[in-house]
């Protein structure tokens, strides 16, 4: 150990080395994102709670009741249940999400072959009702607003 | 692209195995019969197991005389329900064994996936895989030192360590619209390819990450108090881990140079220009410092990615075993019926059975598949780094002290959604 | 007023009952306020949420106890620096020289206590 | 009667004075950890989150305060106050003023009690508190509450010794014990204070205060990684408030000691400077080393507790022992 390891040692002078990249921290720039306040946009990708698309200019629902997002769902919280109507088209009656079982995969979206389905920004999920969680067709077409922009176009 | 570290490795003695044998036997207690043992449980409520893991310890004052590591406490039975799931609705299930590195967990499912069923996979999406292996061995190893030193005491790290891993969040947000659980890989591919503005982002978290690196080096490295608690403490040599199956970092601490990037590869890796960092002295500070290494190689390996990536599609162009991109469904209707057979029928898969590894941040993630040319797995094990790891306790605690429980538990890395499963 | 040193032992009381005196008000609030509820598990010591092997009161690594006799032997030496250290300007030279046989003493005692290991954890 | 009255006010303000400021650095300590990890630190309660302290009083005035089955009630009870008590009597000796100061018309001496063996009292009570962690932890028949009061045992006395060796140069240059009296030595500019000869001695004051208030990096009694609260893991609510509060009263006091004992107490740093009333310079320096404190707990991490002994007996002891030798050869041979 050479002596001026032993000075170092003797004057703590990696601690302070240490400590003085915490008090560089205390006074720089904060990171935090106050979130009730400031609302962090997320990204077009962002996956949050699905909605459900309609034709812009006719105002019909984009679903063809497939159910091909029923079946790929790994966590099986779709539920679609459909009619014929008399001059042969398939209906869309319920569609049914139980957020409190979907884990947001996004394979609902990937796979809908008529972009009826789409993950939006809403990520404010939170409630104090279990019953919020079953999200009503309804509820699902109002929830397009948040739908990604360029979604929306397509 | 400055590696500070690396320079210092070099100059170091390497000591052999017996030497290493030598300090163990010299660093850990032995202890008397006569000792007066006090049996106590740790976990699975306790603050630094990590998750639920519990082990019963025996100490006899301070020193630990035996350790029964008990795992289970977060069992989800994920084998046995990937059985009534088809090859595709498995992957975000993969996503939830080790929920830092989720994209390598993916990955390997799929690697697993499409060995049985012989997809040859697009270059690009080649690139992309490992590139985003990359960027979860960064998280990981980044927020594995914060944990290392919260639970050695300084708090403040592992809050700032976050904050440095945040940059990593925002890419995999912007890349897969999922923090998290990011279920990327698909079977043939990747889900989607690299957005706009991906690599500007990219090359900026490139260039905060090594300079936020350089501060946890004054924080850290000189620290006396960091390397009397790191320093020949849970020694665990090359032997050792060969006997107790610890992979990864461990294993490449005590010398080995072991990483299935290198001896078999997979995704692009093959292509990729990079070192297998290797430590010698096997005790917590050479994880530190082979981790921190890891890091700098990291990096290189994204920037080359990035810039070696050749154009084309990220997912094979395979009706029987992939499903098409949104893109093409909603414009072909060959591609929809495709789209229909797969999600309704399911892959076909021919009768077989297989095993393919991946190297993870944590050490060999191994799948392996039985497959009766259901579109359903008959069987699926899943061989996580992390439970060899739990299992390993014994031997790595034994006559170490009751404080440096946590460290090299930490320092081992584990993971207990992926050890349980 | 009596005289000073009742005085101050005055003063010394009144700080005890301030400092007792707060929280055992706010204990008093508390079990005023506080709601109740009985569960067989709330008894339970605290062992990482399974119950515990047996009583905690069990015969416990000797090394403690060590540190504890080491201290209170050294401790004593102490306290007879503090009278001299007081009066050392006065006393001088004579004062000096005994102390430094006394401190040669305890350091003898101490080496002894380095050297038969006590103060080694290893 | 009169003067008995003015006596207990006074008292009574430097101790509710000591309190506000422990409530006050409650919310001050997380507020500037916040701030060295990157965060806001509690904001919600009032401006800048100053309220915090109070919100989690109330907090914990409504909490259940559980008694477990297996403990020893009596001791269980008795424990915080012992810990809490000691804290608290110590402020008595601590001078804030100079003597026979004129206030509102009446002559008085600015401490609460002009004891003689201030520095053996303030000793005293340190030892005293090792009782209240020690039984805490015995009495809650929890076997992490065990480790950790054998661990704080062990600990606190063995700092005990390297604090109570290293004030033994303090007294030899003042010629006293008494508190008020090492401040008049001390008297001066700032180059006539303590920590200038006994520098040695004030390092290992400093360091053996840490662990004497179990702080990083010798927080092993309480050490949450580990023992996940030590010997206070069976408290709840209030009772375990009041570990947290005296923790801070601790800290407190620990730093008005040091403040006296090492940098001249309540005076200012320059004669002229003197126009500043004594207390503000007191609370300026207190202040001073509570940031370092603070500044140190979130900086380090904790040392295992074969590392702390060494570092107690092996360096500590021995150097504090050197620094008593040299400075009484000093003072001998002037």
């Amino acid at each position: 150990m050479g002596l001026i390891d032993i000075i170092k040692k003797a004057t703590f002078f990696e601690i302070l080395q240490g400590m003085s990249v915490t008090g560089k921290y205390a006074a720089s720039k904060k990171f935090t994102i106050e979130y009730p306040k400031e609302k962090s946009i997320p990204y077009p990708r962002f996956r949050g709670s699905q909605a459900l698309l309609a034709d812009p200019v006719t105002g019909e629902l984009n679903c063809d009741a497939c159910h091909l997002c029923e079946t790929i769902c790994p966590s099986q919280c779709i539920t679609i249940e459909s009619s014929e109507t008399p001059d042969g088209k398939k209906s869309l009656d319920e569609f049914t999400i139980d957020l409190s079982r979907c884990v947001f995969c996004g394979f609902c979206e990937e796979v809908c072959p008529r972009a009826a389905i789409v993950m939006t920004a809403n990520y404010e999920l939170a409630s104090y009702d279990k019953r919020d969680f079953i999200l009503t067709k309804e509820w699902l077409i109002a929830n397009a607003v948040h739908a990604h922009k360029e979604l929306k176009g397509r | 692209m400055s590696a500070p570290l690396e320079e210092k490795v070099e100059q170091r003695t390497r000591p052999t195995l017996e030497e290493l044998k030598e300090r163990k036997a010299r660093n850990r207690q032995r202890v008397s019969d006569n000792a007066e043992v006090m049996t106590i449980s740790m976990g699975p409520h306790h603050p630094s197991t990590h998750g639920v893991f519990r082990m019963d310890l025996d100490l006899d004052g301070e020193v630990i005389v035996d350790v029964r590591p008990e795992v289970g406490n977060l069992h989800r039975g994920m084998e046995k329900l990937a059985e009534s799931k088809t090859y595709h609705q498995i992957i975000p299930l993969t996503d939830r064994l080790h929920y830092v590195v989720s994209f390598s967990q993916n990955e390997g499912y799929c690697e697993a996936v499409e060995k049985l069923m012989g997809i040859e996979v697009p270059e690009r999406a080649k690139y992309i895989r490992s590139m985003c292996h990359e960027m979860c061995r960064i998280a990981n190893h980044i927020i594995w030192l914060g944990f290392l030193v919260m639970d050695l005491g300084a708090i403040t790290f592992q809050q700032i360590t976050f904050r440095e891993r945040e940059y990593i969040m925002d890419l995999w947000e912007m890349l897969t619209g999922a923090r998290l659980t990011h279920s990327f890989a698909r079977i043939g591919g990747v889900a989607k390819d690299i957005p706009d503005g991906f690599r500007e982002k990219m090359a900026a978290a490139l260039e905060v990450i090594p300079k936020r690196m350089a501060e946890y080096d004054r924080l850290i490295r000189n620290n006396r108090i960091f390397l009397a608690r790191g320093k020949d403490v849970g020694i665990f040599t090359s032997e050792d881990c060969a006997a107790w199956r610890v992979t990864g970092p461990t294993l490449r601490a005590a010398g080995c140079p072991r990483d299935l990037r290198k001896d078999e590869p997979f995704a692009a890796y093959d292509q990729l220009d990079f070192n297998v960092c290797v430590e010698y002295e096997a005790d917590v500070i050479a994880r530190y410092v082979l981790r921190m290494n890891e890091i700098y190689e990291s990096i290189k390996i994204i920037k080359q990615c990035l810039d070696e990536m050749p154009d084309g599609p990220v997912i094979a162009e395979d009706a029987f075993h992939v499903i098409p991109p949104k893109k093409d469904v909603l414009r072909s209707s060959a591609a929809m019926i495709q789209d229909f057979v797969q999600v309704f029928r399911g892959p076909q898969v021919p009768k077989g059975e297989v095993y393919k590894a991946v190297e993870t941040s944590q050490g060999e993630l191994a799948f392996y598949i039985v497959s009766d040319g259901s579109p359903k797995p008959q069987r699926l094990r899943i061989t996580t780094p992390c439970f060899y790891h739990c299992q390993a306790m014994q031997p790595l605690l034994q006559g170490e002290m009751l404080a440096d429980i946590v460290g090299i538990f930490c320092g081992v890395d584990v993971c207990l959604g992926s050890c349980d499963r | 007023m009596v005289n000073a040193t009742v005085d101050i032992f005055i003063q010394f009381f009144l700080m005890i009952v301030l400092a007792a005196g707060m929280f055992v008000a706010m204990l008093w609030i508390v079990h005023r306020l506080m709601p109740t509820s009985r569960n067989p598990n709330k008894g339970i010591p605290y062992e990482c949420g399974v119950r515990p092997t047996g009583d905690a009161r069990v015969p416990y690594n000797v090394h403690y106890y060590l540190v504890a006799v080491l201290f209170v032997l050294f401790d004593l030496e102490a306290v007879f620096m503090y009278p001299w250290a007081v009066t050392l300007r006065t006393l001088g030279t004579v004062a000096f020289v005994d102390m430094l046989v006394f401190i040669a003493i305890l350091l003898v005692g101490f080496v002894y206590a380095w050297k038969k290991g006590v103060l080694s954890w290893e | 009667m009169t003067q008995f009255i003015f006596l207990i006010i006074k008292a009574a303000i430097v101790f509710f004075f000591c309190v506000g400021l422990a409530a006050m650095l409650i919310w001050g300590e997380r507020k500037y950890a916040g701030w060295m990890q990157s965060r806001l630190g509690p904001n919600y309660a009032g401006p800048m989150g100053v309220l915090q302290t109070f919100g989690d009083l109330a907090k914990l005035l409504r909490k259940e305060d559980v008694i477990p089955d297996t403990v020893d009630k009596p001791v269980f009870r008795a424990a915080p106050y012992l810990l809490w008590v000691p804290a608290a009597l110590t402020m008595a000796v601590i001078p804030f003023g100079g003597m026979d100061a004129k206030i509102f018309g009446w002559r008085t001496d600015l401490v609460i009690a002009n004891f003689d063996a201030g520095i053996v009292l303030f000793l005293a009570m340190g030892s005293l508190a090792v009782y209240g962690v020690v039984f805490a932890g015995w009495s809650s028949n929890s076997r992490w509450a065990l480790i950790g009061a054998l661990r704080s045992g062990a600990q606190m006395i063995s700092y005990e010794l390297s604090m109570g060796l290293s004030l033994v140069g303090v007294m030899i240059l003042a010629g006293s014990m008494n508190l008020v009296q090492i401040v008049d030595y001390q008297s001066g500019a700032f180059w006539h204070w303590n920590f200038i000869p006994q520098l040695v001695g004030f390092v290992i004051f400093f360091i053996a205060s840490i662990a004497e208030l179990n702080r990083t990096p010798f927080d092993l009694p309480e050490a949450e990684q580990e023992l996940v609260a030590g010997y206070m893991n069976e408290y709840t609510g209030m009772r375990w408030g009041i570990f947290m509060f005296s923790e801070y009263v601790n800290m407190i006091v620990m730093s008005a000691i040091m403040a006296t004992l090492f940098f001249g107490g309540w005076r200012a740093p320059f004669e002229s400077w003197n126009v500043i009333p004594g207390f503000l310079w007191l609370i300026a320096k207190m202040m001073g080393f509570i940031i370092l404190y603070m500044w140190v707990r979130w900086s380090v991490p904790r040392y295992r507790y074969n590392q702390l002994m060494s570092l107690g007996w092996k360096i500590l002891f021995p150097l504090a022992l050197a620094n008593l030798a040299v400075t009484a050869l000093v003072v001998t041979v002037k």
